[in-house]
């Protein structure tokens, strides 16, 4: 998520902030920092962004590689609609997600990084399999791919809305028994509890002004739109750099231009420069296009539209409700975490969180962005939409498109309903207080 | 000697041929006959094409000895035996063009990849699915929307200069998309090059998808739309796909081609069997 | 009506039921009866057994059922299964069921599950989870405890204790029916013209609503009468059909692919009935049994993870050699993840040993036959008349 | 006289409403979408503005000559059918003439005289049985030219055809390369003319009037000379961005639709629209406030559409669909709605035997069923219920629809207005009212 802090075509006057400097930075880092792992002599970890063991990945000096960073990487930069037509072309079918296509099918145009040059092969498959079965089967994907080791964490799902004490036994117990001698095998390092211990430490730093951060959308004017913005927020956290001080170093600069935001009552920062006036907010469900990420935006933001709270910004963890790394109990800490992020919550769970949201944050209404591709969060939405209306009386919205699939992102269809939907809030809110002639 | 006909039921058209196979394997084409249904009922044209042939060809129903049906024609009452329309398409490809390794059936509705060896036998195959967007039965529309019938479409479409995308996933609503395109002035042509180009885009992934390596015969009745196939060739050229794309002018007969030889072939193997079905 | 046709039919009305009224017989022959629900792919029916209550397989509404509240739930490009499951139950066809089980298949059952819960709140409602971790004290204590956690749901659902007496009687009721559905299988890869796929389908799937006890006794009836007629062998090509794991087929597909000239000799249709692939022992703890079973002898499928490449895949080349089956017809649901996502990997492994396939995907309401027709009876074409040549 | 005027430009028909500074509806227009939008609107537009002259004539009439009575409905009735058949063979001239005037080229080449001299046959042909249509108690096929025409000469050119031994396909041909001309040509705006010559035939027609003929005359002068003023107008649907409307004359035709189902039944709460490429479910308040909406997805499957396919291919009319379906004697069950794939359907299974009706029947329910799952969607269907758009024409989608919301949902009150059609575009025309009335 790196790229898109510099909004191509953005007006020249758009002032970028030093957060979103040094996040570019950071990201370039990254990209560097994997594609010469190997001349480095540091090997590769390819694993999943819910539920990633980031500040265990580091005890062993691994680099990681985040697969679906890399498709919203290929999908910002419009090239994720080829690649996944070069997976169809090799077998895969047209109905299944279009990140595990975009990454097939960048692998088959070359596997090139977005500095230039060539992804390295990886030396383990860390499958820390959270929230999504197509996780599981994108790494017995890339397995036959690559014949390289693959280290399977199951997480178990929340089933009945709670983590059980068997659950979380049974993740400690993966973690000490099979994930970490095979790390250890793998990297040659050995385990060193108290640095996970530190790594965890500073987790919980970047958290805490992270969730800061996202709750600042509860001011009125809300100085943050907390999806489409919320995107490049998320991103150092649920990417690579939970656990680092650079991470800590970029939500503090972040959390403080908010802080000022705040004060002088301005709203969000749009591609466009400051947003307008705060006309609708709207809490937002499911992860975002990001083919025509911008124009996605720009339907929200040209009609005063702000995102006030989003579930996808919790993809990578759940922490508002309280939930932070810790050093005490440290691996039964990443259990909780892979076990707590959203798509691992169940739908009553899911549910309450976005009521919860449309409440505190005083939202106008739900609007869902369902997605072809991910069956984890779109299975189930239209209920969602449902109980939401059901118990906050507020309406709610439906739109549908795809992650990185060019293909399903219909900007008239999508457009005329969000319009509908902003003028049928409209309507209703008039309708109240001036009453209708008939 | 046999005599076999082959009568092919697609949902654009109908398609009739009449064989002569000798023991030493040289075929003789007797006849042959094409009627597009345009609301007509395929069984009664299949009729008239079958008949249409036996008169070319100074044959009555009792001389033939096999009539194979493919295509939908499984419910033809005067049929012997049915083959499936790949198999079909397979022998008549290489009945039309022996090198063809290959064959890219494109009828009115599905299209068809189908890779197959000297002997025309399927080895894999991948058809378009469901979804009828870019369909031979959509540009049928589209062209006859615009007021340009069938032979014209190829000529037009090569004269293109900056054809229009159309959107990819459903027929209806790319319809209106053209629509939308004739209000915006863009020249028939750019039209139906940019439908051409994306059915283009499909076919080359089925191919792709098969595996293709080597020579590419076209069959069914797109073949005889040249915009098409130039536009094919065009965009697999752009995938660095540079097999030899051919197409020959009774490409719309493939089917029922591959149907009368499969035919004759099997009248043979069942006479060995002394197995013959009763006529029906 | 032959006896055998006597069954078949009696099979076929159990299948074209949708209101359960067998089920719902059961239920009400006695006081306090429970019922049920699971869906794909496998939950252990033993544990449901011992607790004195009726299994039911939940496998969606087929073709023959409207869906009009379902599709309110599911956008176009989800599964049917799910959908045509919320019609069976926002319809009121499942009202007399006390309790549903979502196994761990993929994310939409998951998210089902959860629905479930929303919508049904009266129903003992549980997502039934599995192991992808297969190492004994790892994944197997999870899963012994996860079975605990299913006989302490059922006992409060039931009112009362299930003993391991009673567990293990209905493991060995479960371990005979098993070995007969397993009997049925070979007897149809002998002699497929004796058993149309159809046929062995709606016997085994009988098995989804009726009491186990009863349906053993008409598997082996069955078996007796079908060893007795006499059908013409045809000249058709053996095929194995994989990827119907969960939302089933229209029955008109397994016809065609018949009517187009293919045996089928083997299918993953109905994984519950095969799941385990041993006899479950009968001594010692019967949850760590069950547990020890599901993970060193359980079927392969798409939702469950194979921890070594080079295993991938190897169960449906085993199949077709066990079998003696020509080629693999890979059928997929339309949006199943966990099938199509797989697919390109089973088909590696079968291309490395020299097994042709194809591969078509459907929908339980699929209406058209026509191209399915079109593309087994190619590939049966090209397996007859080249397989001489 | 101050006009507000609604268009909705759907995907398949353009519609106007007009009505009066006092809401009142004067005149409803339709006619099918085509390449060009703004002839499309325009054509609505006017059609609503022949449709408000006769509005005005029967007020007229019924002012000042009383002493038709019981006979107005009659005489208006062929006023417009007289004015319908002008227009027609106004119209089918310009075809002939269209036609003619295409058949050069290569494709024709040395065969150009045969041909015209077939195509004035055929349209002498169509020209002679023309009147027939326009009789008071005829059927009729289409509102619009393009398929009445179309059939017409489809019938005559086979004939024809034949006995001159020209390919059917090539007159095709000279057909669709005319049409599109022919009906992108902006209408011919002196209506006054036919309107008077329409006058003429309505009183031939009715020889025993007994009323002064120069009253009437008078009388429906006066209708055709009122000055209309275009006061404001509001576009809508799914052409509407496409036209150089202002941000001001444009709303979602969500919205109208609610509303427009809020005007002609005021106790609507739940509104069925299904058009031509899609399936709208919406929610209404008591002041028709839209509360909640879905329509269908990136698919048209199940769409008004799918019905003009399904005719195409049975070389029906959509207006003949239908009452065909209502003679079924089962429901054949159909699964698939696609649009495109509808053709492939219908012959699969008219090649298994079923009968024609039989299959029809199942897919108007196949329809229904789809628009049942939206409304389910949108919130499920409430007291009370209004279905419009261009499919509740239909008799045969209607039936299903009513036997579906009686099992689903129980007695509950379903509207259906015959103008079920204009629904959008009325919606429209109240929000061009208010805009200017500053009521909302
Ligand atoms: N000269 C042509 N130019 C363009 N398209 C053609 C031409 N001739 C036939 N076609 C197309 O071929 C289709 C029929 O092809 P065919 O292979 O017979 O299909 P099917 O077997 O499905 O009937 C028609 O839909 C028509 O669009
Ligand atoms: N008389 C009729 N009988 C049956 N169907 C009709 C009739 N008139 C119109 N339709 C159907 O209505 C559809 C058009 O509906 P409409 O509401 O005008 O759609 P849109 O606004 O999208 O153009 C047509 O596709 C056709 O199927
Ligand atoms: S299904 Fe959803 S969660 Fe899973 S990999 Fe795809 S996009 Fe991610
Ligand atoms: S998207 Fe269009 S072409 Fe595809 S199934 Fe739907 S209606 Fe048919
Ligand atoms: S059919 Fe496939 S995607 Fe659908 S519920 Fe079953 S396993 Fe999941």
């Amino acid at each position: 998520m790196t790229e898109i802090t510099t909004p191509k075509g953005a007006s020249p006057e758009v002032i970028k902030d030093d957060s979103m400097w040094k996040q570019k930075e950071m990201m370039a880092g990254h990209y560097d920092r994997i594609t010469s792992a190997h001349e480095n002599g540091l090997k590769v970890c390819n694993t999943f962004v819910p539920g990633n063991l980031n500040e265990l990945i580091r005890c062993f000096g691994l680099v990681n590689n985040l697969p679906e960073v890399n498709a919203i990487q290929s999908g910002l930069r419009k090239k994720s609609g080829n690649f996944v037509l070069e997976a169809e072309k090799h077998g895969h079918s047209e109905d299944v997600c279009t990140y595990v296509k975009s990454d097939i099918g960048m692998m088959e145009k070359g596997n090139i990084a977005p500095n230039g040059k060539k992804f390295p092969d990886p030396d383990v498959l860390l499958l820390s399999y959270t929230g999504c079965f197509t996780f599981m089967k994108w790494f017995e994907l890339l397995r036959e791919q690559y014949d390289c080791e693959t280290i399977m964490l199951h997480t178990p799902y929340e089933g009945d809305g709670k983590i059980t004490k068997n659950m979380r036994d049974y993740m400690v117990k993966q973690l000490k028994d099979d994930v970490i001698p095979k790390l250890e095998r793998i990297s040659g390092v050995k385990f060193d509890i108290d640095l996970l211990r530190e790594n965890l430490v500073k987790s919980a730093k970047a958290e805490e002004d992270l969730v800061w951060v996202l709750q600042s959308a509860k001011n009125k004017p809300s100085p943050i739109d907390a999806y489409f913005g919320g995107i490049y927020y998320i991103g150092p956290i649920f990417g690579a750099f939970r656990g680092t001080d650079d991470a800590i170093e970029y939500y503090k600069l972040l959390r403080a231009e908010v802080e000022a935001r705040v004060k002088a009552g301005r709203g969000p920062v749009t591609p466009d420069g400051d947003m307008g006036k705060e006309k609708y907010r709207i809490v937002v469900e499911g992860p975002p296009n990001y083919t025509s990420f911008r124009d996605f935006w720009k339907m929200f933001y040209d009609e005063g539209a702000v995102v006030v709270a989003s579930s996808y910004t919790k993809v990578g963890g759940v922490y508002d409700f309280g939930f932070r790394h810790d050093p005490t109990n440290p691996l039964e800490s990443l259990a909780d975490y892979c076990l707590g992020v959203y798509t691992n919550l169940n739908l009553p769970q899911r549910v309450d969180m976005l009521e919860n949201y449309m409440n505190e944050y005083e939202a106008d209404g739900l609007l869902i962005n369902s997605i072809k591709s991910c069956n984890s969060f779109s299975a189930g939405q239209l209920l969602m939409l449902r109980e939401i209306e059901k118990r906050t009386g507020k309406p709610g919205g439906f739109v549908e498109s795809d992650l990185v699939d060019p293909r399903y992102f219909s900007p008239a269809n999508i457009k005329n309903r969000l319009e509908s939907y902003f003028q049928m809030i409209d309507q209703k809110r008039s309708g109240k207080t001036k009453g209708v002639a008939a | 000697m046999t005599i076999a006909a082959g009568i092919d039921i697609g949902s654009g058209a109908v398609k009739a041929t009449l064989f002569e196979v000798n023991k030493d394997g040289t075929t003789k084409w007797l006849g042959k006959d094409l009627h597009r249904i345009r609301q007509r009922d395929p069984m009664e044209l299949a009729k008239e094409a079958y008949h249409n042939c036996l008169d070319q060809a100074g044959l009555k129903e009792d001389d033939v000895d096999y009539v194979a049906s493919t295509g939908d024609g499984e419910t033809i009452p005067f049929r012997t035996g049915h083959f499936y329309t790949m198999t079909t398409h397979a022998r008549g490809a290489i009945y039309l063009d022996p090198e063809a390794r290959a064959v890219l059936d494109v009828g009115a509705l599905n299209g068809r990849a189908i890779k197959i060896d000297e002997r025309g036998k399927v080895l894999s195959y991948k058809m378009t699915s469901q979804c009828a967007s870019g369909s031979g039965q959509f540009l049928e529309n589209i062209a006859r929307y615009l007021g340009i019938s069938q032979d014209e479409i190829g000529e037009l479409s090569k004269q293109a200069d900056d054809p229009e995308k159309v959107s990819g996933i459903c027929a209806v609503l790319a319809e209106t998309d053209v629509i939308n395109m004739v209000s915006r002035e863009i020249s028939a042509s750019n039209i139906l090059k940019g439908i051409h180009l994306s059915m283009a885009g499909r076919l080359s992934r089925l191919l792709k998808s098969v595996g293709v390596d080597d020579v590419v015969m076209v069959t069914g009745g797109l073949a005889n739309d040249t915009g098409m196939v130039a536009a094919l060739i065009e965009d697999m050229e752009a995938q660095k796909m540079m097999m030899p794309v051919r197409r020959h002018d009774d490409s719309i007969q493939a089917g029922a081609i591959g149907a009368a030889l499969w035919g004759a072939y099997r009248y043979e193997r069942l006479k060995e069997l002394d197995a013959l079905p009763a006529a029906s | 009506m032959s006896a055998l046709e006597k069954i078949n039919e009696r099979c076929l009305d159990l299948f074209e039921d949708l209101h359960f009224k067998a089920a719902r017989e059961w239920k009400a022959a006695e006081p306090g009866r429970k019922v049920v629900g699971f869906m794909p792919v496998y939950v252990p029916r033993e544990i449901i057994h011992a607790a004195g209550m009726l299994p039911l397989g939940i496998t969606g509404g087929g073709d023959q059922m409207e869906v009009i509240h379902g599709d309110a739930y599911y956008q176009s490009y989800i599964c049917r299964i799910p959908r045509s499951t919320i019609e069976l139950g926002v319809s009121g066809r499942l009202d007399f069921v006390d309790g549903m089980l979502f196994p761990s298949i993929c994310d939409v059952i998951r998210n089902l599950s959860g629905m479930w819960k929303l919508m049904f709140p009266n129903v003992y409602t549980r997502y039934f989870d599995v192991p992808q971790n297969y190492i004994d004290d790892i994944g197997g204590n999870y899963y012994t405890q996860e079975l605990a956690e299913l006989v302490e749901g059922l006992e409060e659902l039931g009112g009362r204790k299930i003993t391991e007496e009673q567990l293990r009687n209905s493991i060995a009721l479960y371990n005979e029916n098993r070995a007969l559905v397993r009997e049925v299988y070979d007897f149809r890869s002998k002699q497929p013209w004796k058993a149309p796929a159809a046929d062995v389908y709606l016997l085994v799937r009988a098995g989804y609503v009726l009491p186990v006890e009863e349906h053993n006794k008409m598997i082996r009836e069955w078996l007796t009468e079908s060893e007795k007629v006499d059908r013409p062998l045809r000249d058709n090509c053996r095929v194995i059909v994989a990827g119907l794991f969960c939302e089933q087929p229209p029955l008109n597909l397994i016809k065609s692919l018949e009517l187009a000239g293919c045996y089928v000799v083997d299918d993953d249709l109905l994984l519950v009935s095969r799941w385990l692939l041993e006899d479950v022992p009968l001594e010692g703890d019967p949850l760590h049994n069950l547990s020890q079973a599901f993970l060193h002898h359980s079927e392969e499928t798409s939702a469950k993870y194979v921890p070594t490449l080079a295993e991938k895949g190897q169960h449906l080349v085993r199949a077709v050699a066990k079998r003696g089956a020509e080629g693999v017809i890979f059928a997929s649901p339309s949006f199943c993840d966990p099938a199509l996502l797989d697919r390109p990997m089973l088909q590696s492994a079968l291309k490395k040993a020299n097994i042709p396939f194809i591969a078509f995907k459907y929908a339980e309401n699929s209406g058209q036959m026509q191209p399915i027709r079109e593309q087994a009876g190619t590939f049966a074409d090209s397996i007859k008349l080249w397989s001489e040549a | 006289m101050k006009t507000f005027i609604g268009v909705d430009l759907g995907s398949t028909t353009t519609k106007a409403v007009l009505m009066d500074e006092n809401m009142d509806v004067l005149g409803r227009g339709i006619t099918n979408s085509r390449s060009n939008y703004t002839t499309a609107c325009n054509v609505a537009k006017l059609e609503a503005q022949i449709s408000t002259r006769l509005t005005l004539c029967r007020r007229n009439l019924t002012q000042r000559v009383p002493e038709l009575g019981g006979k107005l409905d009659e005489f208006l009735t062929r006023l417009e059918l007289g004015f319908r058949l002008e227009q027609f063979l106004e119209q089918l001239e310009d075809l002939k003439a269209t036609c003619i005037g295409n058949v050069s080229g290569d494709r024709f080449a040395g065969m150009e005289k045969q041909i015209i001299e077939v195509l004035e046959a055929v349209f002498k042909g169509v020209a002679a049985e023309a009147p027939k249509l326009y009789e008071p108690d005829a059927p009729r096929k289409s509102d619009f030219f393009r398929d009445i025409a179309g059939s017409m000469y489809m019938a005559h050119s086979q004939a024809r055809g034949k006995e001159a031994g020209i390919a059917y396909d090539m007159l095709l041909n000279v057909y669709d390369k005319s049409i599109i001309e022919v009906e992108n040509r902006p209408p011919n705006a002196d209506m006054a003319a036919s309107f008077l010559r329409a006058l003429d035939r309505a009183l031939k027609g009715m020889p025993g009037l007994n009323v002064d003929v120069n009253t009437v005359r008078k009388a429906v002068q006066d209708a055709l000379d009122v000055e209309l003023e275009e006061t404001y107008l509001v576009g809508t649907g799914y052409g509407r961005v496409t036209l150089p409307f202002s941000k001001e004359h444009i709303r979602s035709e969500i919205l109208c639709h609610g509303l427009g189902a809020h005007m002609m039944y005021s106790g609507t709460r739940t509104v069925l629209d299904i058009g031509g490429q899609d399936t709208k479910g919406i929610q209404v308040d008591p002041k028709g406030i839209v509360e909640n909406f879905q329509m269908n997805d990136r698919c048209a499957a199940g769409c008004g559409r799918y019905l003009g396919y399904i005719a195409d291919e049975m070389n029906m009319g959509l207006h003949e669909l239908g009452p065909l379906a209502m003679k079924a004697k089962r429901v054949a069950k159909i699964n698939s709605t696609c649009t495109v794939f509808a053709g492939a359907e219908l012959r699969d299974r008219l090649a298994l035997g079923e009968a024609r009706e039989d299959i029809l029947a199942g897919l108007h329910r196949s329809i229904i069923l789809r628009a049942m799952s939206i409304l389910s969607r949108s919130g499920g269907i409430r007291d009370q219920f209004t279905f419009t758009g261009g499919v509740a024409k239909n008799e045969a989608a209607v039936k299903e629809l009513r036997i579906l919301v009686k099992e689903n949902y129980g007695d509950v009150q379903i509207n259906i207005n015959p103008d079920s059609i204009y629904t959008g575009a009325l919606g429209g025309a109240t929000f061009a009212h208010r805009a200017v009335t500053g009521n909302a």
